[in-house]
């Protein structure tokens, strides 16, 4: 099969990290800078797969957990079997549930704001500063 | 796979810009998700038809109706709209771009031509997916139910209807 | 593939599940109570619920701080390759655990009157208090990543949690979006470490930190986890948050997010950092030195005139934790015991005389009114003249006066800095506690100055939070006065 | 009984945390009960303890610093309690350490301060503040106690500076007053001069020896330093600093006259019998460091001479009861000094011993006379008060008798012509201002008894004396007379038992076996101290008329008027220190130093500014510093 670098990968992840970063700087409306932080999680799940994917192991779980104490299961070293390792796609199924946990709490705040301040407006919540 | 690897981070990329830019929340939670299936895709090619559906049913599906459902009740109309116009001037979009085109660049540097190795494309089946999560990963799983907890409680607390003192029965009772 | 369990993992994992449990249970109670409040069962409103879900919460939290030595006996233990039970977590679990009990029982103080705050408090708690206790105990990006996530998500809500209170809903928002900003950040970065070395085990982190200098990428993906981290405790040029946070949350919740979670961080970060040897990870060395320096000299400068109580001791918080990195950096290979036992000791005083300073802001506040202003403070000597003289005990503790506890971890930090001969940063962590003086000494004095102003009403104290301040206060001065026991702890934790 | 030696500071300590947290809730009775018990205690163990140390002592063999084999004390027990902080380099511990020396201490202060508190539970009885009248109390015996036990330098400037803390707080008892506030602030503050001389020189005792540990500094100070070098003397000036800023002394003695402001039984316990001693103990205990710098001895000794004639003159014309013991006080602690500096340890140690009995027994008679006489302090508006308090009279006299040293009869007596033998035989013109001091003593001390308790009545007395009053004055008196046997000389056919006890510790004043001087310097000394007592009576009972001649106008007023001003030292320093210190101020506005604080103080509120401006609650400005610091960092891994 032809293969896609992991750097290259990365770079998307690198980029759409980037787009919602701008996101979160530029966008004063409350929604679009929760949209931009999906956005910037998404991007690091992404890269956890990336990442999983340049790393095969036959066992990887074994491997993982016996790292430290069996030198042998070099890092680095490439073993013959090409399934990569799942370590990376667990990773992306746990920022899954931390996008959603965000995204649920982060809205219940965006209502309150709604009802509380008005606006859904960032820049008006400066009454704290100094 | 290559070419469908790239096709699919373009327009990944594309929409992207597009939901940051838009006026209407609307618009840009369409562009999300088209962001999103190309993110999936993108995940299928490097070799998890599992994370693939959930990027799909997760992201795409509940997340976003989460924000679906949260434009509906606040109504946000051309009025936003307007004000978005308002809000989101050209200079605004100069300092966030340059810090994040030097932080992009940075980052671009490093990663151009030293990663680690080439994707293998191989898949990891569900089954395997399942058995890492439910093996070792066993207890992320429960803290993840925790995480989940958290926000499920934190979220119906935040998303109560405020009841001030006003509002509030002389029986000391919220009025819910 | 699969995991055999065995009893001493349960063993071990004991003290988390009681949390953890507790908080589920909690939860259920609180519902049942609820159903039977509205069918007249109980008493009409929400006071006896919240009652039963203190009582709860603090049996709870001091089971699982019973439960330790317990765990202990089965330490050291790795479950799993996410969770390490070993004597070093268990001390900053026990730690933690206190903090905790002292957060709830203030709480419990804060929200006596009101009848809509809910039990949610508790719970939340609860979760915090396992995320915490999953940071210190982990071993892998995941447990950190998902031992930091539970605890932020709990700690959003804690910190909105007047819902009659704009000040909170601003704390909550700028705190989620900062937070998950900066935990995207972290990702990427154990996205990036990951894709490079293949592991994810911090401890197989740190052996090759310790071998030999990384590649780029590697140092990238640390550094953009440094920002999650420096995020939450609070460092320069990560710290903008803080002040705004402090403020606008609960006082109880504040002294949380200011001990409890950044405890949890830095036990963390520590962990895995001391007896790395920097001088192979020069970049990381740089940046950390900067952090340190930076957040002293900034969090003292910004405390300089704070007329605001809460964001004073915010800022000082800044400056006591880059002072807690001199410790990081003090380690190397040669310094790592003494190191350990600075941070421990550091850490400890930290955590009383900051519990105990938000402890008092928090028995004069109530969800209707934050005490925090310097004229709620002016002549508080007369009014309240115990809970004064407490709070004036926890300031000289936070400017490192002798005879108070902050004086021996201040003591120990500094020896751990000139041991590594560590001159700029055992010179910028004199001048600053110069400065330091000065505006704990402003407010201290300000305690005894008469108020010009009308001086607000004197509130009733409640008991479950005397109780509190009167123990950290004891600790406080015994410690101070007679620091063996605690040395001779940390000099066990250091041998584990 | 030795492991038991903790306890004695221990004991007012715990009575300390007892009525600072519950005395408000304490009925009064109840808090009296705790302060007396707590003392009492204390004062049964440290008896307990002493006639062990004692015992232990005499049946063991050690080579004594009177043998002039080893100069440091070498009997003594030491009990490690723990260590407060120790790092490679510098430790401290928390140790207690009892020779003979803080033996006498540890009796003398657990002892007048178990009378003294007795005597306040019916002193104080109508005062709003009694519960916290008496955790000062003990907490100021407590710290007085961890001062004179402490084996570690450090400890040791602990109990002195708590002891200064207690000070401040008790003259300032009755806050509300704003001159008692000034006079603890002014107390404050001058003592504080010479305690940055004592930490100063407590630091350079560290860096050059390497330890604080009592025992430690005196052995390697003798070892590494010869007599006369530069170190010791400097050491020994700066150590002296403190003790003069403590005891009072020429020139740092003008806040003790002002202290007089706190309650009375303050006066007796702090002011009088304990913590102005602190300074002579501090001598003593570092008497090696004195030896090895012979300058500084001397200077110690002209420091107490010219104290002594000093502080007579102003008692002397002090018409303010408690200002006339004040300055006498001064002037009996000159004695100490002055024995100290000649040489003569044990005899400044005995006379600390007679003068805490004898003037706490003053104060505290005239505490119950200015109580008694609706608060009035001016001795010139008492008299006649022989016949209404005939207890007080008697008390009073003997009080009075030890202070002027009524020869044979009182205790006083003793260690004063002690004090003066060895100083004849030493340095004659110490001496001469000892026997002139004398004569003055004996002076103004039946100068007050005349003019009190003699002549016509002119406010009357109410009440009566109650009996917890009534015992301490009574205990006290007997033994203002009777404390003197301890220590009779041989001379007269006695046994030197303190001396020799005291010697254990303290090199012994020289081999001089010159009878001949001894008798001739103790027939001196009493024969001016009945010249003297004489010429009181005659000046202020049988012709009272003779005394206001005295401050007829004319030079003699003046001198009168300067001497009752404390020689004009107040408004001395005024003009030399602190009115030129202002005016510097005002003047110098563009000084250079000033402009260098000035300027860092500007910088910091300008940088502290600055920074606000950071905090200007954007969210996103928050957040784009975050990116920032992500930038920069990441910058310093590409470019590093």
């Amino acid at each position: 099969m032809a293969s896609i670098s992991v750097e290259s990968g990365l770079i998307l992840s690198a980029v759409l990290f980037g787009l919602g970063l701008i996101g979160v700087l530029a966008r004063r409306n409350i929604l679009f800078i929760l949209l931009s932080i999906e956005i910037m999680l998404n991007a690091a799940g992404l890269a956890f797969v990336v990442a999983g994917s340049a790393w095969q192991d036959e066992s990887p779980t074994v491997a993982a957990s016996a790292a430290a104490t069996e030198p042998t299961t070099s890092v680095g070293g490439y073993k013959e079997s090409t399934v990569p390792q799942a370590d990376g796609q667990v990773m992306f199924f746990f920022v899954l549930t931390m996008a959603a946990a965000e995204v649920s709490v982060g809205l219940a705040l965006v209502l309150r704001m709604h009802s509380q301040a008005g606006s859904l407006d960032a820049d008006a919540l400066s009454r704290m500063r100094g | 796979m290559e070419t469908v690897f790239y096709i699919s981070a373009a327009i990944a990329v594309l929409s992207t810009l597009m939901v940051v830019t838009r006026r209407n929340a609307v618009h840009a939670l369409l562009y999300l998700i088209v962001s999103l299936l190309a993110v999936a895709v993108i995940l299928f090619v490097l070799g998890g038809p599992m994370v693939a559906v959930l990027e799909v049913i997760v992201y795409a599906g509940a997340i976003m109706v989460l924000f679906v459902f949260v434009i509906i009740v606040l109504n946000i109309g051309h009025e936003a709209v307007r004000q978005e116009r308002q809000w989101l001037r050209p200079g605004n979009w100069i300092g966030p771009a340059l810090l994040t085109g030097v932080l992009a660049a940075e980052l671009v540097y490093i990663l151009a031509g030293r990663a680690a190795g080439v994707a293998s494309g191989e898949q990891v089946s569900p089954a395997a997916l399942g058995a890492s999560l439910f093996g070792p990963y066993v207890l992320g799983v429960e803290m993840a139910s925790l995480l989940l907890l958290a926000a499920l409680v934190g979220a119906y607390h935040l998303g109560r209807r405020t009841t001030t003192r006003q509002e509030q029965g002389s029986d000391g009772i919220d009025k819910r | 593939m699969s995991w055999n369990w065995t009893m001493a993992d349960a063993q071990a994992l004991l003290p988390l599940m009681v949390v953890s449990a507790a908080a589920v249970v909690v939860l259920l109670v609180l519902a049942c109570c609820r159903r039977a409040g509205v069918a007249g069962i109980l008493p009409a409103g929400e006071t006896p619920a919240t009652r039963i879900g203190a009582v709860l919460t603090v049996i709870a939290l001091a089971a699982a701080l019973a439960l330790l030595p317990v765990a202990g006996a089965a330490a050291p233990r790795s479950v799993t390759f996410l969770v390490i039970v070993d004597g070093y977590g268990l001390f900053f679990a026990g730690l933690l655990l206190s903090a905790c009990i002292a957060v709830a029982l203030l709480g419990h103080s804060y929200f006596r009157q009101e009848t809509s705050a809910g039990g949610e408090f508790y719970v939340l708690l609860l979760l915090a208090a396992a995320g915490a206790m999953t940071l210190v105990f982990s071993r892998h990006f995941a447990s950190f990543f998902l031992g930091l996530e539970i605890l932020s998500v709990s700690l959003y809500a804690l910190a909105a949690y007047n819902r009659a209170s704009l000040a909170g809903l601003e704390a909550g928002v700028k705190y989620l979006v900062l937070a998950a900003s900066s935990a995207s950040f972290l990702l990427l970065g154990m996205a990036f470490v990951y894709a490079k070395t293949g592991t994810m085990d911090l401890g197989r982190l740190a052996q090759l930190l310790n071998a030999a200098p990384q590649p780029a990428l590697v140092t990238v993906g640390l550094l953009l986890i440094m920002v999650g981290v420096g995020f939450k405790l609070a460092l320069v040029p990560f710290h903008l948050w803080t002040a705004d946070v402090y403020q606008g949350a609960p006082a109880a919740v504040t002294a949380f997010i200011a001990t409890v979670s950044k405890g949890a961080m830095f036990a963390l970060l520590m962990r895995y950092l001391v007896g790395v040897n920097f001088t192979l990870q020069y970049p990381l060395l740089a940046v950390l030195t900067a952090v340190a320096v930076g957040s002293m000299f900034v969090g003292n400068l910004l405390a300089l005139r704070q007329e605001n109580v809460k964001r004073l001791l915010a800022y000082s918080s800044i400056a006591q934790l880059g002072y807690l990195l001199v410790t990081l950096l003090a380690a190397g290979p040669g310094g790592r015991e003494l190191a350990i036992r600075a941070a421990g000791g550091f850490l400890a005083a930290y955590f009383i005389a900051t519990l105990g300073a938000f402890g008092v802001v928090s028995l004069l506040s109530s969800p209707q009114r934050e005490a925090e202003s310097f004229d709620d403070y002016r002549g508080l000597a007369w009014r309240h003249p115990v809970l004064a003289g407490v709070l004036a005990a926890m300031l000289l503790s936070l400017a490192g006066i002798p005879l108070t506890v902050g004086f021996i971890g201040k003591f120990y930090v500094l020896a751990a800095g000139v041991n590594a001969n560590l001159a700029a940063l055992v010179a910028a962590m004199v001048i600053n506690s110069g400065i330091g003086l000065y505006y704990y000494l402003r407010l201290a004095i300000a305690l005894f100055t008469p108020s010009r102003a009308e001086p607000p009403p004197r509130v009733a104290i409640h008991p479950a939070g005397a109780a509190v301040l009167a123990v950290l206060t004891v600790l406080l001065v015994a410690v101070g006065v007679y620091p063996q026991p605690l040395l001779r702890l940390l000099a066990a934790v250091v041998a584990l | 009984m030795r492991q038991l030696l903790w306890l004695i500071p221990a004991l007012p300590l715990a009575g300390f945390v007892i009525l600072a947290l519950a005395g408000r809730a304490m009925p009064r009775r109840a808090v009296a009960a705790v302060a007396v018990l707590a003392l009492g205690l204390a004062c049964a163990l440290a008896v307990g303890v002493g006639v062990e140390f004692v015992a232990q002592g005499s049946a063991t063999q050690w080579t004594s610093p009177a043998d002039g084999q080893s100069p440091v004390p070498a009997y003594a027990w030491r009990q490690s309690l723990w260590q407060w902080v120790g790092v490679d380099g510098f430790k401290s511990d928390v140790v207690l350490r009892l020779d003979s020396l803080s033996l006498v201490f540890v009796l003398v202060i657990t002892f007048v301060g178990a009378m003294i508190v007795l005597y306040s539970t019916g002193f104080m009885w109508g005062d709003d503040g009694y519960s916290r009248f008496f955790a000062y109390m003990n907490l100021f015996v407590a710290m007085m106690l961890t001062l004179v036990l402490a084996g570690d330098l450090l400890l040791l400037y602990l109990g002195w500076e708590g002891v200064g803390l207690c000070s401040f707080l008790l003259i300032g008892f009755w806050y509300k007053d704003p001159a008692n506030a000034r006079a603890a602030r002014k107390a404050f503050i001058v003592t504080r001069l010479g305690d940055t001389a004592f930490a100063i020189g407590l630091f350079l005792l560290f860096t050059r020896l390497g330890t604080l540990d009592v025992q430690e500094v005196l052995s390697r100070a003798a070892a590494q330093w010869p007599a006369g070098s530069t170190l010791a003397t400097a050491a020994a000036l700066l150590l002296l600093g403190g003790a003069i800023g403590k005891s009072a002394q020429l020139p740092l003695q003008t806040w003790l006259p002002d202290a007089m402001a706190g309650p009375t039984p303050v006066s007796a316990l702090i002011h009088a019998a304990t913590m102005v001693t602190a300074g002579v103990y501090l001598i003593a205990r570092m008497h090696v460091l004195y030896r090895l710098a012979p300058q500084v001895q001397l200077l110690v000794g002209i420091i107490g001479g010219a104290t002594l004639v000093y502080a007579g003159l102003s008692a002397l014309t002090q018409t303010d009861l408690k200002r006339a013991l004040a300055y006498s006080t001064i002037s009996q602690i000159g004695y100490m000094f002055l024995a100290l500096g000649v040489g003569a340890w044990s005899a400044g140690i005995f006379h600390f011993v007679t003068h805490a009995f004898f003037k706490s027994l003053l104060f505290l008679a005239a505490g119950v006379i200015i109580q008694r006489l609706h608060e009035e302090h001016d001795i010139f508006r008492m008299g006649g008060l022989l016949r209404r308090m005939p207890l007080v009279f008697w008390t009073f006299l003997a009080g009075a008798a030890s202070l002027a040293a009524l020869p044979l009869v009182t205790a006083g007596y003793y260690s004063k012509d002690l004090i003066l033998s060895e100083a004849w035989s030493s340095n004659k013109l110490l001496w001469s201002a000892g026997v002139l001091g004398a004569f003055i003593t004996a002076l103004y001390s039946f100068r007050l008894v005349g003019v009190i308790f003699f002549g016509q009545e002119k406010t009357a007395p109410r009440g009566r004396t109650p009996a917890v009053m009534a015992l301490p004055l009574v205990v006290l008196a007997v033994l203002a007379v009777a404390a003197g046997f301890i220590n009779v000389p041989p001379l007269l056919g006695g046994w030197p038992g303190l001396t020799r006890l005291l010697e254990w510790t303290l090199p012994s004043a020289g081999i001089h076996h010159d009878v001949a001087a001894e008798i001739g310097s103790s027939l001196a000394v009493a024969l001016t101290t009945l010249a003297g007592v004489a010429v009181a009576w005659l000046v202020y009972v049988r012709k009272p008329a003779w005394s206001e001649a005295i401050v007829r106008p004319g030079l003699r007023r003046l001198v009168w008027r300067w001497w009752n001003a404390g020689w004009g030292f107040d408004w001395l320093y005024d003009r030399l220190f602190v009115r030129p210190f202002v005016g510097l101020a005002r003047l110098n506005r563009d000084d250079f130093i000033d402009s260098f604080f000035d300027s860092v103080a500007w910088t910091s509120r300008q940088t502290h500014r600055a920074l606000s401006l950071t905090q200007n609650g954007q969210l996103r400005w928050y957040a784009m510093v975050m990116a920032l610091g992500a930038i920069l960092a990441l910058g310093v891994a590409i470019f590093i």
